[in-house]
């Protein structure tokens, strides 16, 4: 299938150019003042972190949208993204506790946002979970858009809590109102992982979207084999 | 939609759950007895001169109301399958968020009838003045009761049917439910320390929109859970 | 009023509802028979809307205010009486309270559950349970039955009264499906007849006058 | 009475409540959930500069405990009413104290596995050190959990069949759930202070005692609570 | 085998058994048949010492190990395959684990469960439910048969087979008490016959030959 193909193409591109930024990242930025070479984390756990979070609002969109015109196509892409979104978050809870035990002395501590970002990766869980109990494919889209929504609808909840609670955890710097506090060429170098991490994103989906298309063909086949 | 036939409707199912637990009073008294447990557990549990009353009183009120709505969930669509009714529920020409709804209110009904008993006991037991503070208190739990009732309710609607999915309950609550109890936590905290309101403000704030937003969402998306 | 079209349903590996069509009209009652296991509970349901086929489509005339059902369950709570029972299902279908309290009556009256009104349901005998869920599925005087094993725990007065009830409510226009495995109830109700094996209808005509020994042979043939 | 068959039976009724738990893994699941969320309400309830994590600790793990054995409890017997095998049980030619024994097997059983869940999470979310006194800690949570599960076991199967009295039960239990809750968590206190295991011995050894009186007189009492 | 003297028992006002007495021996069959309400149901779960009486004794032979109980509920574990059921009985009761095979593959064949042997019950049909449930009530070989309308959902050939099971059983000498509305069901399987009515015995006599048809008018003229 064609589509499999391009998605795994988009795939290794963007594993390849993932390599070329860190080498940017290691030769050509700067290293940071007090924290020194463990910041060079930050141009992985960012992007996926903001991907973690972006890929649960895409499956929401796309279960607002399934639950009006029921377009499978829809429901499928919802399935893909929460898959990669799933990805990218246990990138997100690795690369967190790497960069912690250098920076804070320990792996892990129970504050908000690293709590709240346990949760998001339940939150993917769950819904994989949910997709994977429910036999019939009309309500497993109908059950799995519901719960899409409210994921979508608790991701600003969980990224604004850093400002709600003591946290050791950094302030946004990038994504905040008014202007990143970010050096030129940092900035750089993350925005160009950030692009890559977006390539990834859609390789992923474009991929996952195509197998579980090719397995609903074959369920259907199964189906009317047995008949 | 008629908003004033899903109101009408929405309060016969929540009457009739009312009744119904009234007639039995199982739940309420489990509710009761648990907060009187963990009262007298955490009366024994503690240092009194390393742990101080205040420090820990929003906890113990927390821990104890979501005891109780945890209950008040299963309760709610237990008693459907119970009495095998649901299928009846289903049948009727009646908008399905307000079986949504109706169960939302009995859930909140009986919730608050449990911090009814649990924040007086707790000023007893515990000495902790909460008589100042009442009115933002209060304003605080409705705020955080309701929303995260609202979001469990849908989905243990979601879950009643479905053989599997019963053991997924716990998993897909948990995201939803933590975020308004670690505010409400925390907002309790500073009140009963005595804080001034504009420091939870905010957090009542965001359990307010918090609230709004999961209920509505709730209303829209109930009708999807249920086969059409 | 009541229109099937190529209904099919599994459960798993067991296939319940395998291509049933069929078309029920005003006034006219379909007698379903079948083995246990046959599907015929599954197909009241698909009918009612409380499972969604996996194939077909099922389609009652008015919609859910319009159907009446009886199933295996009596769908009652049983820490209600049968008052408060009727009564909230009553509201439920928007039935205005003067008309709620005359069939309420009447129905009880002919059920024989005068007595019974203010006891609780969890109190009550099997047979007196089941015609408060015959009293419930009429309350909002519906245009399509749908009937599972009505008969079921009723004595002989009862059964006879609800046969009098469904005819009565046949000649005033209604449709029914019935199922039922005991041929001297249902046969004489019905005008049409189907038999189901497997979740399918082995037979599906009009009674044409046939009584009840007749139906009981031609089961017989249809099924073995 | 003949032992070995009557404890052969009650194994036998234990293991289907058992089967049937863990073929709907409701209940277990939803003690497990709220073991987590009372974490989380300490977690973010305390102020960590306030209060430590070992004057909470002991508090907090009894008040899951009690929430898992309330939840085994209810089951035990509603499991006999959603099926409505009660009656058969009761018409089986079997000692009534093997249908006890055997349900307090099952709820020791479900009990004992939320617990094993929840010393871990506790160890992990509030940086408690446990394996120190794991030994010791062990045995004193079997031995209280015995204690207020017998109870609470007889109590429960007293209140199934009569109408009147499960309005009670609440009321019956707490007096003597109380003891034997409050014996172990200033025990565990202590332990996980790190004080010397003679300050407990004295806790323990009430505990041991307790639960011989209760298991025995239960076992003894039970035939006399369902119709003969 | 089973004696039953001067029982009554009340349920707050209502009167449900009223100074019943009557005796049952080996091999024989006693059909009650009486209006929804009459006490029927009070009475075997007072022979089955499931209710104490508030008056009288009643009396089994054997104790508890001898009965095999059909109530209106199927006593079994819906989470529970047919076999697990009918292996957790079997245990309370003591059955050797050969004879427990052998029995429970006779039954199952009997009734045409052997396909279903390894479903959960919750998946069963109603009639596929009520067959386990007498599979249940047979799996330890009782000598006193206590049967609460125990043809309930049964189709034609199950219901046949269960007739054919209770006759062999009363050959065998067991006693047994069979409550059921369908005189055409509980006649012919009847060595007496009672009619109850409002906690009392209208009538009580062997049957003496007649068919169905007589035990009908019988009825209706002593509960008219
Ligand atoms: C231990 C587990 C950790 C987790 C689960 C975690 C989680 C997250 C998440 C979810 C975000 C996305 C923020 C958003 O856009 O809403 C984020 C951003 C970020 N994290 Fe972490 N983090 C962890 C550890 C760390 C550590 C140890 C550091 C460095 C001291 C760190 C530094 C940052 C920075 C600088 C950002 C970017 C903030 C922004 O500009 O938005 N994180 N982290
Ligand atoms: N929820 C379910 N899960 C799995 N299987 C089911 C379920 N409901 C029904 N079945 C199966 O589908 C088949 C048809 O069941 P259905 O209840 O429709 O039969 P029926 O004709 O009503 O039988 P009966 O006369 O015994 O009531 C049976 O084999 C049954 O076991
Ligand atoms: N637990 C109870 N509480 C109160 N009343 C009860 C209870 N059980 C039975 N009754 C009442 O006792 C009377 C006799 O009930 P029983 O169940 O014995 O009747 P039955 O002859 O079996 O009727 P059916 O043919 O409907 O099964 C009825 O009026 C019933 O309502
Ligand atoms: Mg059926
Ligand atoms: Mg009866």
């Amino acid at each position: 299938m064609r589509m499999l193909q391009v998605g795994r193409w988009l795939t290794a591109i963007g594993l390849v150019l993932l390599a070329g930024v860190y080498v940017r990242a290691l030769s050509y930025t700067p290293v940071e003042q007090t924290q020194g070479l463990a910041q060079k984390i930050f141009y992985l756990h960012v992007p996926a972190a903001i991907w973690a979070e972006t890929a649960m609002i895409l499956v929401g969109l796309a279960s607002v949208f399934y639950l009006f015109t029921k377009d499978p196509r829809l429901d499928r892409f919802a399935a893909a993204s929460a898959e990669v979104g799933t990805i990218f978050c246990v990138i997100v809870l690795t690369t967190g506790p790497i960069w912690g035990k250098p920076i804070w002395g320990t792996w892990w501590t129970w504050d908000a946002r690293l709590t709240f970002t346990l949760f998001l990766f339940l939150l993917y869980v769950g819904y994989l979970l949910l997709r994977g109990a429910v036999p019939d494919p009309a309500m497993r889209a109908r059950y799995a858009a519901v719960l899409g929504i409210c994921g979508m609808c608790e991701v600003p909840f969980i990224h604004l809590s850093v400002y709600m609670f003591p946290t050791l955890h950094p302030m946004p710097i990038v994504l905040q109102p008014g202007r990143p506090k970010l050096p030129g060429s940092m900035l750089t170098t993350w925005l160009l992982s950030l692009g890559v991490f977006t390539l990834l994103y859609v390789g992923f989906v474009v991929q996952r979207y195509a197998l579980s298309y090719l397995r609903e063909q074959l369920e259907a086949a199964g189906e009317v084999g047995h008949a | 939609m008629q908003s004033p036939k899903l109101l009408r409707h929405a309060w016969t199912v929540a009457s009739k759950d009312l009744l119904v637990e009234f007639r039995s009073r199982t739940a309420i008294l489990s509710a009761a007895v648990f907060v009187v447990l963990v009262l007298v557990v955490f009366n024994f549990g503690r240092d009194p001169t390393a742990v101080s009353n205040v420090d820990l009183a929003p906890s113990i009120l927390w821990v104890t109301f979501t005891f109780a709505a945890i209950l008040a969930m299963n309760r709610a669509f237990q008693l459907e399958l119970e009495n095998q009714a649901l299928d009846g529920l289903l049948l009727a020409p009646i908008e399905r968020s307000s079986i949504y709804l109706g169960k939302l209110i009995a859930n909140l009904v009986f919730v608050a009838g449990v911090e009814l008993i649990g924040v007086p006991l707790l000023a007893l037991f515990f000495n902790v003045r909460v008589l100042p503070y009442l009115g933002p208190l209060l304003a605080l739990i409705a705020l955080a009761t309701i929303g995260f009732v609202a979001v469990g309710t849908l989905f243990s609607a979601m879950t009643t049917r479905t053989r599997f999915a019963e053991l997924l309950l716990p998993v897909l609550l948990l995201p939803f439910m933590i975020p308004p109890l670690s505010w409400a936590v925390l907002a309790t905290g500073r009140l009963l320390a005595g804080r001034p309101l504009s420091e939870i403000v905010g957090w009542l704030n965001m359990l307010a929109v918090y609230d709004i937003v999961f209920v509505t969402l709730a209303v829209f998306l109930f009708p999807a859970t249920v086969n059409e | 009023m009541l229109l099937a079209e190529g209904l099919r349903h599994s459960f798993g590996a067991v296939r319940a509802l395998d291509d049933v069509s069929f078309g029920v009209s005003s006034g006219q009652t379909l007698a379903v028979f079948g083995p246990n296991g046959a599907g015929k509970t599954t197909l009241l349901k698909v009918l009612a809307g409380l499972i969604l086929p996996q194939r077909g489509r099922a389609q009652v005339e008015g919609g859910r205010r319009a159907i009446g059902w009886i199933g295996h369950q009596p769908q009652l709570y049983g820490q209600l009486t049968v008052r408060e029972n009727l009564r909230f299902w009553a509201s439920l279908y928007d039935v205005p309270e003067s008309e709620f309290l005359l069939r309420k009556d009447s129905l009880l009256g002919r059920l024989g559950l005068q007595d019974h009104e203010h006891r609780r349901v969890s109190e009550l005998s099997r047979g007196l349970v089941q015609r408060a869920a015959i009293a419930r599925a009429l309350i909002h005087d519906p245009r399509v039955l749908l009937l599972d094993e009505p008969f079921t725990g009723l004595d002989r007065m009862a059964a006879e009264e609800l046969r009098e009830l469904l005819s009565e409510d046949a000649a005033e226009g209604r449709a029914s499906v019935l199922v039922t495995h005991n041929v001297d109830e249902g046969a004489e109700l019905a005008t049409h007849i189907a038999f189901m094996r497997a979740g399918r209808f082995a037979h599906f005509a009009p009674r044409a006058g046939r009584g009840p020994q007749q139906v009981s042979e031609d089961y017989r043939n249809a099924i073995a």
